[in-house]
């Protein structure tokens, strides 16, 4: 049986739960926020009629009208500065960057600019943005739209990182980013649009910086991020017929990170597997394997804590060589064993 | 069109050439199409079906060393620059003999010892590096140039502005080719850009701009040819805009809801293959015949590139990190 | 000059108000310039000694809260906003009492409550910001404009063409204002920028584009009323390019191999104070005296600010995160 | 006494040294690279007359001419297109950017044109190119023009990254960068561009991806990069006096990233610091301490180990908050001590 649970968040008003898919639920987080506040309004390159790369804003240009869902021009750097500008100046943007791999034109705006002006201006302008874009690999779409870019922006301070796994989460993290006074990169998983999962009705939020623990284990603490979750969980099911328990843990917020959870979880296990898509290479992974032995959980330590993550390429076009890029469910299974069996 | 024709000084071996370019790439990517209806190819694609005359009449104007740089819809351009159909199929397959070893796909087929610097999956992204293939050859003192492609909605990227006011002063053998046709995906231009034709552009940096009928393999090939003698002889960069229109969806799912039927239905009555091969008849270069085998023959090879490919090996997975490093 | 004065419809309080602030700013910087060399202040300063006539007369067009979003060369306009000298010395000096609590200094100075969204690091980083500040205000539809200013090098950075492009499709109330000063650091803009003059760039966009005399104050306050008004009634954005000099390096370290002395000298002549008292002077609203005054009271305040600047508390070290985060 | 040596590199046809700046030093490599090969060139802003915004191509344009050391307009995208363009067609370009913070406007083309297109193209494309650019606070600076940002293409798969701490490995990586057949970022810092140090005169290169030993001990294993290295040295002789013996590590190339020499090191010491000046999430540190704590050298670890870096906050322009941001000898002499004696 698969031990998954659901963390509540604030404010869950609806105990009704329906299945929705994660595209469905950031939709309707979209509404919920746009109804609920007039300042909030989206912009970013056929969101409008075309509703979107990936259909998530699909008819919400007829709900609110093309001036709150906003075609812009192919000017990504454009779309971050109209972005931030307005944000300093009363509005609450959710720009949409159509690609994660196309923020690389808007990073300029968004980390010398977005990122820094409330400090650099000493605490006195507020920049609330909400930056949506879809990551990731498995379309087949090759080198230039499959990044998984978010280690860079855990490196930026000013900015937060949230990364949902679920549909559930992906409603209330989205709702908290845009609550939220801060510049947030909201990394959503193209192969995770069409999963399902239960999803509250009515406006709830989840916390932002707040890791879940979406299996309870007593043999390897796994952290995964985004897709490697619902693989992770996969994973810990074929091990489960083995009589091996694995603990997922999913940080949701990847900055500011908060690594009590994960610690508190390995203090239990004594073991520790990263897994996310990106490269290994200088990944988020690498921040929760450092965060992880610089603490407590050191001396609780039992086997050398290993990353399981993209290989260091850019992703390919074949179908094989795609999949043997970044982490599959039997490698999870694979690495997993290996630690907790203590043949590495 | 016949004076058109005659003033091109092409001779007929070239245009019948063109033609059967022109057929390739539009057998290629119906076939292409086909081929992903029927789960045999993945990712994605964008179809230049409509836009043939653009890519093979600016080629048209190329020797073979000079060089191209292409785009997402970039089909036509390879093929334009003399790319074989089956090593680009293969490619589409993601087989190991294909053009990037398979790990490129339809979005990034490059013919690099054809002269084909690669399509590109980034809006605008071959355009600061097709400034950089300039200066090489002017630093080198080569007797090439480099033309770019890239679509209306590109031209309103940052890469654009600073590539071409970087080409203008350097004097950069490069001839930017801004096929407009109609869309940038979901937006129209006249929606996405805030001038009427895209050609005016040119003026912020002091470079011709020159508009042509996209659809007419000799307008194209004039306009191009010129530019390109210009930026060979040391005079710098050109802007031409290609006016055409792309009759499929933007990539493999695409309601068209930006766009009416009509007008689609419009452009396609302007198809450039009917138009070409009207002009050739009427000017008595080919007879019906002729055109029929020259489709033919095209229908045959791009047939023959699918069973190349179809047979043709995967990569090896061991081999998966090769390329990543020289 | 004289009929220039008249048509301004600018009252004498104004006239003498904007020669109080083109005081203000020069005697700012050079009070900043020495502090620097006695070691009182650390980092790096850009100075726009020469074009104080280009920063008051664009603010003087604006409305109090109107914003302005501003340069590395910011001192000006940040002075002709409306901004405080020793809340600026005070940022200068890194003291806690400063415009950005010392956080920023020189390179970041902003007046948010006086509506200056920021002086700014990044050649053409504030040119997308004010799209931004643009749409935010057509969206409350409240009657402000925006302001941006940038250099001749700003002009040549991807970011000016998408957003004068965005800004024009969407009609935004944008005035950009390009200070021309003849040098990007030490490219001159007959090097580095493909176009004659900068302001027919705004054909690239289908909007006004205008060169103004940037030493002359009614030149400048003249075009850029014009341009705010316009855009004050949704006619959308304007481009102004604002012929003008820096006297100084580009900052504080500079041979300056890449300009002859007599070049500067001849600018120098036509220095924007002199030649706005002189106006005053000859269509009598001042006499020699009062010019003494208002020079005299400049001095006096930004004396008084080194002073207010000097007596101030550093920031507290503990408090170094304050801010990273709302 | 400091325990420093220096790694010779190969060929080094010259035993004479003498004492140059690392601006002298790198000014060296660029003559001797541009003289010994006509491909090679420079392009970037005010890097002619100017003479480079810090000086490190004084003169070249004398020397060189106004073709081979190219001014560019301010257009950091088109550098970098200008750059992997002639790179790909036959010429080897050293690109400036002149300050590691405006290199948020090459992203695009670094990281999916330059870094992917050899891969993408099945190998067939070659893309040599050096690009250079100043890093680092503690100039007065401020928030943008202070930035750090190596970690971001450690990440990159495609790129190498290489960030020398003395004169005489600038010159011999930065020969190397240059003989290399792959795009590198090659970080300088600007504090260290007036430090001295012997170098040789004649023609050498530092191999790529091999960490060097910067002063031996015993008790902790400091793994530092860039002007870290210096101000680890310095803590270290203080820390001598004490009785304690730091040994610190200088990776130099952080990608790719070779551990051995720091895993090696840790099995000695049996205790590691990282310590770099970009903010401490997400940074190289990270990957260090992951790389160190994944494999061999787990088992030799009797402490947690630690990262000093940077602040999670943008650089900020007053002198004592600045100097507060990023580590200083005294912070290196207090993290070491409490870990070598166990109070952490
Ligand atoms: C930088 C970037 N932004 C967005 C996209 C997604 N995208 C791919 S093609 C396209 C439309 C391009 O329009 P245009 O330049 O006119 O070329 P066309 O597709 O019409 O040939 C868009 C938005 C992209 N690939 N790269
Ligand atoms: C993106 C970026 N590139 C380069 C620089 C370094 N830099 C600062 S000011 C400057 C010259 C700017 O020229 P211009 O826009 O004409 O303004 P001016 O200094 O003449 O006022 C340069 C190159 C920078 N700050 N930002
Ligand atoms: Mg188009
Ligand atoms: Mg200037």
């Amino acid at each position: 049986m698969l031990k998954q649970r659901e963390t509540a968040g604030a404010r869950e008003d609806s105990a009704e739960t329906r299945e929705l898919t994660y595209a469905q639920a950031i939709r309707e987080a979209l509404q919920l926020a746009m109804n609920r506040d007039e300042r909030v309004f989206m912009l970013g390159e056929d969101i409008g009629v075309y509703g979107g790369a990936f259909g998530v804003s699909d008819g919400l240009i007829d709900q609110f009208g093309a001036e709150r869902i906003r075609d812009t021009p192919i000017s990504e750097a454009a779309i971050a500065g109209a972005a931030i500008g307005s944000a300093m100046t009363g509005m609450r943007p959710i720009a949409e960057i159509q690609f994660m791999d196309f923020i690389t034109l808007s990073m300029e705006q968004l980390v010398l600019q977005g990122a820094k002006i409330r400090f650099m201006f000493g605490g006195k302008a507020t920049v609330p943005l909400v930056l949506r874009t879809p990551a990731g690999s498995g379309t087949g779409a090759a080198a230039q739209h499959s990044e998984s870019l978010e280690a860079w922006f855990v490196h930026v301070p000013g900015l937060k990182v949230v990364m949902p796994s679920t549909p559930y989460d992906a409603k209330g993290l989205l709702l908290a980013a845009i609550e939220d006074d801060n510049p947030v990169i909201f990394v959503e998983h193209k192969l995770l649009y069409r999963t399902k999962g239960h999803v509250p009705e009515g406006y709830y939020t989840v916390p932002l910086s707040q890791s879940d623990i979406k299996r309870e284990g007593t043999d390897l603490s796994v952290i995964a991020t985004s897709i490697m979750v619902p693989r992770a969980i996969e994973a810990a099911e074929i091990l489960a017929k083995k009589g091996i328990e694995l603990e997922v843990v999913d940080p949701r917020t990847l900055k500011p990170y908060d690594a009590t959870i994960a610690t508190q979880s390995v203090r239990k296990t004594g073991k520790a597997l990263v897994v996310h898509e990106a490269p290994k290479t200088g990944g988020f992974g690498a921040e929760v394997v450092a965060e992880l032995v610089a603490g407590d959980a050191f001396d609780y330590l039992d086997a050398p804590v290993r990353r399981l993550a993209g290989l260091d390429v850019p992703i390919p076009y074949n179908r094989e060589l795609e999949r043997a890029a970044v982490p599959q469910v039997e490698d999870i299974v694979r690495e997993a064993r290996a630690l907790v069996e203590g043949v590495y | 069109m016949e004076t058109k024709l005659k003033e091109s000084g092409l001779d007929s071996a070239t245009l019948l050439e063109a033609l059967r370019k022109m057929h390739l790439i539009r057998l290629f990517e119906e076939k292409a199409e086909s081929l992903y209806a029927l789960g045999k190819i993945h990712g994605t694609m964008h179809l230049s079906i409509g836009q043939e005359a653009s890519a093979v009449g600016s080629c048209l104007a190329l020797q073979p060393d000079d060089y191209i740089l292409s785009t997402h819809r970039g089909h036509g351009h390879c093929i334009g620059k003399g790319a074989e159909p089956k090593l680009m199929m293969a490619e589409f397959f993601g087989k190991e003999v294909g053009y990037c070893r398979g790990r490129g796909g339809s979005m990034h087929i490059a013919d690099v010892a054809g002269g084909n610097l690669g399509a590109n999956g980034i809006v605008a992204g071959g355009i600061p590096l097709s400034t950089g293939v300039g200066l090489s050859i002017q630093m080198q003192q080569q007797d090439k140039v480099c033309l770019t492609f890239f679509g209306d909605g590109a031209a309103n990227e940052g890469a654009f502005h600073e590539s071409l006011n970087l080409a203008a002063i350097w004097d950069l053998p490069v001839v930017y080719i801004c096929e407009n046709n109609q869309y940038g995906m979901s937006m129209s231009v006249e929606r996405a850009c805030a001038v009427q034709r895209i050609a005016q552009r040119a003026a912020a940096y002091d470079i011709p701009g020159m508009t042509v009928d996209g659809n007419d393999l000799f307008a194209v090939y004039g306009a191009v040819k010129a530019a390109v003698d210009r930026a060979r002889t040391g005079d710098g960069p050109m802007l031409i805009e290609s006016v055409t229109y792309r009759w499929r969806g933007h990539s493999k799912s695409d309601r068209q809801r930006y766009r009416s039927r009509d007008e689609v239905k419009e452009w396609m009555e302007k198809d450039p293959i009917a138009r070409l091969e009207k002009a050739l008849l009427s000017a008595e270069i080919v007879s019906e015949a002729d055109l029929e085998q020259v489709a033919n023959a095209a229908r045959k090879t791009i047939e023959d590139s699918v069973a190349f490919a179809e047979a043709a090996a995967d990569p090896d997975p061991a081999s998966i990190l090769e390329g990543v490093y020289a």
